[in-house]
């Protein structure tokens, strides 16, 4: 039966490289941009860059980004009830 | 000043609420077996097949959220008041403990009941001293938990004379259900005498301990876990206590210890250091309910109770 | 089917194949999802009727004020053992890992569900999950007594063996999240030809609205349950506010899982009401679209809804408006469900046998759980009957009156195809009568003492509420009495009862082409659907 | 009967059911960690300066060593998947190594601090910890659990990696059936994602 239909063409070592490339110089400027210490907005950087990197993680690593549809999608939901959840806590915690 | 009291308006909200709900429920119970009947088979051997009816459809989504709309806004409205103290209401405060209430009022007044004047709005602080309680007084429909390390409020205006009955009404631990006493709303003059009364012997208690052993220990709760007169309760009874051998467990380990004042004192001020064989770790740690005097006194009490 | 397949079929089918194994082996290690959907249905029956012995118990105790035939601690860990083992072992698994097991591949036309292994695991998870539940009562010290909510810190601080039962609970929740995730995947993957989103019966569609809940809600329980553990062994200090923890904060998490889990419990419930009522009404559902999309709207608002459970926890003002007008919105999906099966018995011809009856039961019960649900969702109201008898009365309506009658639903319609055989229905139908008349007297006093102010989990309360408590009482003998009388009925009938063809109710979704009961690989050969699944044009 | 077998055989190899499956699987690990940043979001927000503080204790050299470690070992998972997609199972085999062993130095770094922390008398409800106020004790608290189950996961994946390594010797996992491989990859490269904000937050907040 179905046996690899994937659909999709896996990236090769090149892009795995670069990738792994890209997300050591951003751990490195993350580290950076801390040191500098510029109060909430280093915070915000940090958590900026993070998700650009579980971003690079995800899309070629995980191949979320050569898998159908249906994957992108779904991968929204976690997202989606992770994000309200807490911002349906904090308002709560906010405004106590 | 206020006059209606939270009362009213729970029974308002809940009048509107319970008239919508009765309709619908009856209109569709009614629509069903009415269907039920009428298209019996016996009556009605051939259906009609009907899918969708996009109008009906749209009118059963709209009715409904009008209906959810109002019933949010009414209820909404209604709590908006239960949750604005009016100016110049009484404060008291309000402590949960396993398992028994205490009220203190500004003047320094310690009780373990709710005294309150009639006609004058009541606003309650509330807090814990150990795990979740909740202040629940069910004449005048309001509740609100007591969460330790926070201070929660309530108000309500005591609007008729009388005794009411007052619950504890989040589950707290074994007596749970015990957690009970009483709002006493008396008339003003008769509330105000009490309230001087009570207030000077609070003064004079505060500065100088003269609470006597046996109120020492009512009024800080022991009583709701300790009996005087040998029955076992939730802990051990007081009778006695003094010179006993206890056996206790001291971090994981048993051993036998004679009940003398520092034993005694040790258990009030870290009760899970030391627990008593047959019992829960459950007695609250009293370091900054009970002073180091009023230890004493209660010392001194309990060596005399044989 | 009057065709020779039939009658080479009246054998046992997947009953008699054993899949290289023998006797007891055969059962416990098999992957057929039917074989599964058995062990869970005898599993579930035997933790039910634990349960239920357990709320007899609490009935009898409250029938007087003091004590009456147990102490106050027995009374508070009884309740708290029979919240666990109805939410958690019981009505969350429930119609989903039975029937839903059972059915799901046959309605979609397939031969298994899309991780047979997994099936197995995760009913092994459960049985794991009730062992340790049951031994949490036998070992260490003392049955718990938090109540099944556990809020801290009272479950920290209690001397009861609080730590298993937790974890008890844990197991089951990843037995729980294994199963949706087998769900999810059998619905996208293993659909017969032809069978397309809009063709799929509308149990299907309730079954996957319930995994996606279950797969993204179960974790946060999972973690907030081992939280607990952590507390309790390393004293961390999450929810103490003497080392800087908030207590609230565990409400908020253990919540976020548990307002969810009651959509798991009751949209499996509407999609058996869904498929029963057409049947009996020879005619197709009214709006099928709406129907299918009401269970993931309900599926999906129902996650933002939990702090209706802590308007009085002393969370902000700002967050209770906000959640109380998400559970109003909640409701109008569950409105549009009502509206539309009632709709469904227009113009159709209606024979009332028991599983329509049970559905009738189920929508009226229903009807007064969620209304009242509606009650609880109104803040001012909501500060009077919280944590009070109401509040019982109305998820016993919603669970038991919702959830397990549409399971008794369920139970007596798929019987002939499970097992071949028919029930006797003048018997069932007395049971049912039982089941009803019981079941409103056992509760709705609930409601009048609730709204007089009796505080819920009260081991003892005041004489003013003592009347009704009585009648609750009697109610709860009335319903035993049914309940008996029903599962008697069941169980003789699986051996006794007469023999039935593969479609005695002349259904038209897939499950009811097959043999009854069906063979181990369900279809001979997969079928290639044309048309949707209640399609009566041409009787 | 070898027809029922042969029937209910062929959908055990849908591969985009398989990933599926993992997928979904994933969110649940996602959110399993999701209610503990509900958690450090909230106390963050009550104890701003204490987790200033606080985060300056860590040590953000072996944060920032642990960080290459675990992307560096996501590299080589996904280097091994593509080597057998290619046919080169000694390769494929030789980047698992790699990748078990980056796991194994991950925990080792993770033992050595969590070792110097406890040795500092630094661990949840000890009594320097508890001296030190509320802020810093639910630091410590988030920090011990966050890391810890964290560490748990990158435990079990190496268990995983034993498996798949003799799986792959077998032949169980061969260059045409690689969803083994692939899955727990998946589940290895989720791992390394959470480290990527667990690292800021604990170690980067300064
Ligand atoms: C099967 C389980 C189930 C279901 C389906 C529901 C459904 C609902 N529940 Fe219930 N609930 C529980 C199980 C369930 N509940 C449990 C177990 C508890 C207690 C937990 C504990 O503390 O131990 C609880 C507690 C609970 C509370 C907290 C009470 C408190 O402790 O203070 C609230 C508050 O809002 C609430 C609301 C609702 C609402 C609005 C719905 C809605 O979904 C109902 C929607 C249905 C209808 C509205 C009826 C049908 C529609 C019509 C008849 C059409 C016309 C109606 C309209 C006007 C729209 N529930
Ligand atoms: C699906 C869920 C479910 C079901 C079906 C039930 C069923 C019952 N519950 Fe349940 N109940 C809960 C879920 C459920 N409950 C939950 C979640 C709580 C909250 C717990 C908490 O506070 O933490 C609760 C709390 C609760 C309370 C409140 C306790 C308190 O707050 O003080 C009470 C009190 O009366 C009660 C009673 C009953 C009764 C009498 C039944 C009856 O239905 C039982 C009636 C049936 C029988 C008694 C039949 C027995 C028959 C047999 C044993 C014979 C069988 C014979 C053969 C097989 C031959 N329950
Ligand atoms: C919530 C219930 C509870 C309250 C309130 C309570 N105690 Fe206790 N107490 C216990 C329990 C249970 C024990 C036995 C277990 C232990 O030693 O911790 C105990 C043990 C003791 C002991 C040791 C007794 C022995 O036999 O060795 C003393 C002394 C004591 N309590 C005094 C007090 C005083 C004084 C108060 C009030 C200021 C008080 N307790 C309030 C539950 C309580
Ligand atoms: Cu205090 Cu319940
Ligand atoms: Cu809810």
């Amino acid at each position: 039966m179905e046996q690899r239909n994937t659909g999709h063409t896996a990236p090769g070592f090149k892009t795995y490289i670069i990738a792994w490339i890209a997300l050591v110089i951003l751990t490195a400027v993350t580290i950076a941009v801390t040191k500098i210490d510029t109060g909430a907005i280093s915070i915000l950087v940090a958590l900026l860059i993070a998700s650009v990197k579980s971003g690079l993680i995800l899309y070629i690593f995980m191949h979320l980004g050569y898998e159908r549809r249906f994957f992108k999608l779904a991968f929204l939901l976690p997202v989606l009830v992770f994000a309200l959840s807490i911002w349906f806590t904090f308002l709560d915690v906010w405004y106590r | 000043m206020v006059s209606t009291s939270s009362t009213t308006t729970f029974d308002n909200v809940f009048l509107f609420l319970l008239v919508i709900s009765v309709v619908l429920l009856i209109a569709i119970t009614v629509t069903m077996i009415y269907f039920v009947i009428k298209y019996n088979r016996k009556k009605n051997p051939t259906p009609v097949n009907i899918e969708s009816n996009l109008l009906l459809e749209i009118t059963w989504i709209v009715i409904p959220t009008a209906l959810v709309l109002a019933m949010f806004y009414y209820g909404w409205s209604g709590f908006k008041f239960m949750r604005t103290v009016p100016e110049g209401a009484m404060t008291v405060k309000a402590t949960g403990r396993m398992w028994s209430w205490q009220f203190e009022y500004d003047n320094g007044i310690k009780s373990r009941e709710l005294k309150v004047p009639l006609g004058k709005p009541v606003k309650l602080l509330i807090t814990s001293q150990d795990v979740l309680h909740s202040l629940f007084i069910p004449a005048y429909r309001i509740k609100e938990d007591a969460v330790p390390g926070m201070e929660t409020y309530l108000w309500f205006l005591p609007d008729k004379a009388g005794e009411f009955d007052l619950f504890c009404s989040e589950y707290c631990g074994v007596d749970h259900s015990s957690m009970v006493s009483k709002v006493i709303v008396t008339g003003e003059d008769a509330f105000n005498t009490w309230y001087r009364e009570a207030g000077k012997k609070a003064a004079v208690t505060g500065k100088e301990t003269q609470l006597k052993g046996h109120e020492l220990v009512e009024e800080k709760g022991c009583l709701d876990c300790h009996s005087l007169d040998g029955s076992i309760e939730i802990g051990p009874s007081f009778k006695g206590l003094f010179g006993r051998r206890v056996l206790v467990t001291s971090s994981g380990k048993e051993r036998e210890v004679i009940a003398d004042e520092n034993y005694i004192r040790n258990s009030i001020l870290h009760p899970d250091a030391d627990v008593v064989k047959g019992f829960d770790d459950i007695m609250p740690p009293q370091e900054g309910n009970v002073s180091e005097e009023e230890i004493n006194e209660i010392i001194r009490y309990l060596k005399g109770l044989k | 089917m009057p065709d020779g397949r039939e009658k080479k079929e009246t054998d046992r089918g997947f009953w008699k194949y054993e899949g290289g194994k023998t006797g007891l082996l055969s059962w416990i290690f098999t992957t057929d999802h039917k074989r599964i959907g058995i062990l869970y249905l005898s599993s579930l029956a035997v933790f039910f009727v634990a349960g239920v012995t357990f709320g007899l118990l609490m009935r009898l105790e409250l029938i007087a004020p003091g004590r009456t035939i147990m102490s106050a601690s027995a009374y508070n860990s009884i309740f708290t053992l029979h919240g666990v083992i109805m939410i958690f072992l019981f009505i969350i698994p429930g119609i989903p890992v039975s029937l839903g097991n059972f059915l799901l591949p046959l309605q979609i036309g397939a031969r298994d569900v899309a991780f047979p292994r997994l099936n197995l695991l995760s009913w092994w998870l459960y049985i794991a999950g009730g062992c340790i539940a049951l031994l949490s009562l036998f070992t260490g010290t003392g049955p718990p007594d938090t109540g099944w909510t556990f809020y801290a810190p009272y479950s920290i601080k209690t001397g009861t063996n609080v730590s298993l039962a937790v974890f008890a609970a844990f197991v089951l929740g990843f037995s729980s999240i294994l199963t949706g995730m087998n769900f999810i995947t059998t619905v996208h993957r293993l659909r017969a030809p032809g069978m397309t989103w809009f063709r799929l019966p509308l149990f299907v569609w309730s079954l996957y609205a319930t995994a996606w809940v279950q797969v993204l809600a179960t974790p946060i329980l999972a973690i907030t349950l081992l939280l607990i553990i952590i507390e309790r062994f390393f004293g961390v200090g999450f929810f103490d506010p003497a080392k800087g923890g908030d207590p609230i904060l565990y409400q908020h998490l253990f919540w976020i899982y548990s307002h969810p889990a009651v959509y798991i419990m009751i949209v499996p419930a509407m999609g058996v009401v869904t498929e029963i009522i057409p049947v009996f009404a020879r005619r197709t559902v009214f709006g099928y679209k709406a129907i299918a999309f009401s269970s993931i709207g309900i599926g999906a608002v129902g996650f933002f809804v939990w702090g209706h459970h802590m308007f009085t926890s002393g969370i902000s003002d700002t967050s209770k408006v906000i959640f109380s007008l998400l559970t109003f919105l909640v409701a109008i999906p569950s409105a549009i469900k009502v509206f539309n099966w009632v709709a469904s018995l227009y113009k159709g011809s209606i024979k009332v046998d028991t599983p329509l009856l049970f559905v009738i039961a189920f929508i009226f019960l229903f009807c007064i759980g969620g209304l009242t649900g509606l009650i609880n969702g109104t803040l001012a109201t909501n500060i009077h009957i919280h944590d009070t008898h109401f509040i019982v009365a109305h998820f016993h309506y919603v669970m038991f009156g919702g959830t397990a009658f549409a399971f008794f639903a369920g139970l007596h319609y798929w019987f002939p195809k499970i097992f071949g055989r028919m029930y006797s229905e003048a018997r069932a139908k007395l049971a049912w009568f039982f089941l009803f008349i019981g079941f409103n007297v056992l509760y709705f006093p609930m409601f009048l003492v609730g709204w007089q102010g009796m505080p819920r989990r009260y081991y003892d309360y005041l004489p003013v509420f003592h009347t009704p408590n009585i009648i609750s009482t009697i109610g709860s003998w009335i319903l035993a009495a049914g309940l008996a009388m029903m599962l008697v009925n069941l169980i003789r009938s699986i051996k006794k009862g007469e023999q039935t063809g593969s479609n005695p109710w002349k259904g038209t979704t897939l499950e009811w082409t097959v043999p009854s009961p069906p063979p181990v690989e369900n279809f001979e050969e997969i079928p290639t659907v044309t048309h949707g699944p209640y399609k009566y044009d041409e009787n | 009967m070898e027809e029922i077998l042969h029937k209910t055989a062929e959908h055990h190899r849908d591969y985009t059911g398989a990933k599926m499956g993992m997928w979904l699987f994933l969110f649940t690990e996602m959110l399993l960690f999701g209610g503990m940043f509900i958690l450090y979001s909230v106390y963050r927000f009550e104890f701003i300066a204490e987790f200033h503080a606080a985060a300056k204790e860590l040590d953000t050299t072996i944060g920032a060593v642990n960080t290459l470690i675990l992307l560096t070992s996501s590299l080589t998972m996904a280097l091994s998947i593509a080597a057998l997609q290619k046919g080169n199972k000694n390769l494929s085999l030789f980047f698992q190594v790699v990748t078990m062993l980056l796991g194994i130095a991950f925990l080792g770094n993770k033992y050595l601090e969590w070792g110097t922390k406890i040795h500092h008398g630094i661990y949840p409800n000890s009594e320097y910890l508890l001296s030190l106020g509320k802020g810093q004790v639910m630091f410590y608290g988030l920090y011990f659990v966050m890391t810890g189950l964290h560490a748990l996961h990158v435990l079990i994946g190496i268990v995983i990696f034993v498996f798949i390594f003799f799986f792959t010797l077998s032949g169980d996992v061969t260059s045409d059936n690689t969803v083994k491989l692939e899955n727990s990859g998946l589940y290895w490269h989720l791992v390394d994602m959470i480290w990527v904000y667990l690292f800021p937050l604990f170690y980067l907040i300064t």
